[in-house]
């Protein structure tokens, strides 16, 4: 029983520490807590199965994915990446700002951030919607199913991304709370989409 | 509703915070879920029982790509429902005067009705799986759908009529739901009752395609999805008023 | 763990301190707990040994090859099946001392409804059905291929293709993890849930794919599904261990 | 408030959006009536982007940079078997 305190207790050290708050320039330390640690590796290595089939699949027939991922709009693959990444550094910055007790400002990059989220939503159902018009549906080729399928889990993250950044908000809004490592949680959340969102832009857009 | 700030991490603001989270559900989920019923191409009209094997099997392999949004949608979005019904099982346990009786009674109930809702499902995509095979099988599986979709609505019914006899039975000097919820809750396993015709009935109202058994049925559950939402973020708000818990 | 907060009202929790309630003790809740393992254990024996549900059998293939796997497997699949239909009520323990624990936390109890409920209606459309779908099947095996076939698709389909009631089962089990503040559960366990929510969506596909990664025996429809909830499921019955074990043994009976 | 940590991160962003409009004219997407043919160099280019974006996202953005040596490993040998999977599949 001790034994499960001490282990609990080591697990929410990186919480404890980020509580008091500025300056850690060369000093280490685990940015959010170890639980939402948990989600992201883990949330990476399923993420990087479904990458390494992709491309298992993508290898049986080179061309017809080839020539089906010329049917994707280039420009908007291009412009979402931006949203997000200007998303995400929104997100960086609003960190740094809770860190120097500026939390107006790290309330309104949140803000900032949060509709960066929702504009990469909106574009992508516009992409969707284009691609659908055009006849290009989950069951056209394994191509698009897995272009419809790793898109939609992303999206399902970006969503849950949202409700989390919520959750920043509010605990910003309170005098009485405004846990740094429950900022840094959610923001580690928010970078891990965009660092997906990396991957598969580069797997099912750009390369060859 | 605002939380009190002194009461933010207390057990019972939990208890209505993950009460408010399930009441939200509801509205969330309704909106998908109206999507995919809109989406279905049987359902404008409904299909009709009279149609032969043969156009049954030419609609599932006309209509494959709609059958399957339509369906997969309310696979992964209805059961997302039953967190709503469990408020209405918190709230039936809050009844001063009375034992629990009535709400266990309730969410075995809502159990029942969901899984047979969830099981007709899997029969409409198993007929869209492929709608190749001999159209009397395809046949077959659209009757099966239909018959567990429409027929069996003893569990809602139930439901219904419990929560009336709970809020009858609620009669101490602060009770949980407004009077008129109860007559509503008859009113509504009232209007849901005839749909169980569909199990016999092949022409008429009562048929599955009919306007009792399909509009009267599904009109009525959807409508008490959306008043007992505003109903109960009054009863929401009332009790976190009452424990101290909000303004 | 003195620092437990009662979950309950009020009342209940007085009558506990005055003694007249017995105190709950723990043996019961070890003994539901160590048939959770022992379930689950069968169950993928059953599952993967005997009745050949996992790795599923393909759905690209031809009427009469379906036929083919009814009579090749139908002594197993009779006897795996068989048993499941007598021990599935593991299932339900299983989900009960789940909700027990959720019971236990601050939370309130509609996630542990919500849970309860939505496993439950799992139990017949992702679990049960294809089990009668096959069991009918071996049942008479001189039976019309074609309808042999539409057994087939029924049961895998609705063993690998019921989402939605686990998914709202693993909302459910997560907002309540995270909102305790008992901790009952570790808050990754909350998250670890919503990558089984994500698995159940990659699974969507296997109503339109009948072959490659999506299908369902596919790689990302069935295997990462088997895989994360191979990993979720140990960690659930892990903590539940835990669980048991840091439950207060003076702690009154759950309301 | 321009700190070092501050200016650090906009360079991040910076770099990243530059590397993502580079990726624009790579991708295939564009190149219309003549259809898009495979090509080692192009994806040997955007694995190694993919791999500079991820590794500045983690590192600037998620500020494993100075977070403890454990998550360092993890999180760069994530990246690279990664990315480096998918390479050897793209090749053989």
């Amino acid at each position: 029983m001790a034994n499960a305190k001490q282990t609990a207790a080591d697990f929410d050290s990186a919480a404890a520490s980020s509580v008091t708050g500025t300056g850690r320039q060369g000093t280490v330390h685990t940015p959010g807590d170890g639980h939402m640690w948990v989600m992201v590796l883990g949330d990476l290595i399923i993420f990087g199965a479904y990458f390494i089939i992709f491309m298992v699949y993508r290898a049986m027939e080179p061309q017809e994915f080839l020539t089906s991922q010329e049917h994707l709009n280039i420009n908007i693959g291009v412009l979402n990446t931006l949203v997000l990444l200007a998303s995400s550094w929104f997100i960086a910055r609003s960190v740094q700002a809770a860190r120097a007790g500026d939390h107006a400002r790290a309330l309104r990059l949140t803000y900032l951030g949060g509709l960066c989220g929702v504009a990469f939503i909106l574009i992508k159902a516009y992409e969707w919607s284009t691609k659908i018009a055009a006849g290009y549906t989950i069951s056209s080729n394994d191509y698009f199913m897995f272009y419809y399928m790793l898109t939609g889990v992303h999206l399902f993250h970006v969503s849950l991304g949202l409700l989390i950044l919520g959750v920043m908000v509010r605990e910003l809004r309170n005098p009485r709370r405004r846990r740094m490592f429950m900022v840094e949680s959610g923001a580690t959340y928010w970078h891990m989409v965009d660092l997906l969102w990396i991957v598969i832009f580069a797997l099912l857009y750009v390369m060859r | 509703m605002q939380i009190l700030a002194e009461a933010e991490d207390l057990p019972k603001t939990a208890n209505i915070k993950t009460q408010l989270i399930s009441l939200w559900t509801a509205p969330v989920f309704g909106v998908v879920l109206l999507i995919a019923f809109l989406a279905f191409p049987g359902f404008f009209p409904p299909m009709s029982p009279d149609m032969t094997a043969e156009q049954v099997a030419r609609f599932y392999s006309d209509h494959t790509a709609m059958i399957r949004f339509s369906m997969i949608t309310f696979n992964l979005c209805g059961v997302m429902l039953l967190p709503f019904f469990m408020v209405i099982v918190i709230q039936m346990k809050r009844m001063a005067t009375q034992s629990h009786i009535f709400a266990y009674c309730y969410l075995t109930a809502a159990v029942s009705g969901a899984t047979l809702f969830a099981l007709a499902d899997i029969f409409y995509l198993t007929a869209a799986f492929r709608p190749d095979r001999s159209p009397e099988l395809v046949m077959l599986l659209n009757d099966m759908a239909w018959m567990i979709f429409i027929a069996p609505v003893g569990a809602f019914v139930a439901m219904n009529l419990l929560l009336g006899l709970a809020v009858f039975f609620d009669d101490g000097p602060n009770p949980v739901f407004p009077r008129w919820v109860g007559y509503y809750a008859i009113g509504t396993a009232l209007a849901m009752a005839p749909a169980a015709g569909a199990a016999v009935f092949a022409t008429g109202p009562l048929a599955w395609n009919g306007v009792v058994s399909f509009w009267l049925r599904n009109g009525a559950f959807a409508l008490f999805v959306v008043v007992m939402f505003v109903v109960l973020r009054n009863v929401l708000h009332r009790q976190a008023v009452e424990e101290g818990v909000a303004r | 763990m003195s620092s437990t907060i009662s979950a309950q009202t009020s009342p209940s929790a007085k009558v506990a301190e005055n003694g007249r309630t017995p105190r709950a003790g723990k043996r019961d809740v070890w003994l539901v707990f160590w048939i959770v393992p022992a379930f689950y254990t069968a169950f993928g024996l059953i599952f993967f040994a005997l009745a050949r549900v996992m790795p599923p059998p393909r759905p690209d293939v031809t009427t009469d090859q379906m036929v083919h796997f009814f009579h090749a497997h139908a002594l197993t699949i009779k006897i795996g099946f068989g048993i499941l239909v007598l021990i599935v009520g593991g299932a339900g323990i299983a989900n009960g001392i789940v909700a027990f624990h959720m019971k236990r936390m601050t939370v309130g109890s509609v996630m542990a409804y919500a849970y309860l409920g939505a496993m439950s209606v799992g139990a017949l459309p992702g679990c049960l059905l294809v089990a009668f779908c096959f069991l009918t099947a071996v049942y008479r095996p001189g039976r019309d291929p074609q309808l042999l076939a539409l057994l087939y698709d029924l049961g895998l389909l609705s063993y690998v293709g019921s989402l939605g009631c686990f998914s709202t089962a693993y909302f459910a089990f997560a907002v309540a993890i995270l909102y305790d503040k008992n901790e009952i559960f570790p808050k990754w366990l909350a998250y670890v849930s919503i990558w089984q929510i994500v698995t159940e969506i990659m699974a969507v596909p296997v109503f339109v794919s009948k072959a490659g990664p999506f299908a369902w025996n596919g790689s990302i429809a069935f295997w990462m599904g088997v895989v994360v909830f191979g990993f979720w499921l140990s960690c659930v019955i892990v903590f539940l261990m835990k669980a048991t074990e840091l439950q207060p043994v003076d702690e009154p009976p759950l309301e | 408030m321009t700190t070092t940590a501050a200016r650090t991160t906009t360079y991040a962003w910076i770099v990243l959006s530059a590397i993502t409009i580079v990726s624009w004219w790579l991708a295939p997407g564009h190149t219309r009536g003549a259809a898009a043919v495979a090509s080692v160099p192009i994806t040997i280019a955007v694995v190694v982007l993919g791999f500079i974006k991820g590794r500045m996202i983690i590192q600037y953005f998620m500020e494993v940079c100075t977070a403890p040596r454990w998550l360092k490993l993890f999180t760069d040998a994530w990246l690279a078997i990664l990315w480096a999977g998918v390479l050897a599949i793209y090749l053989f």
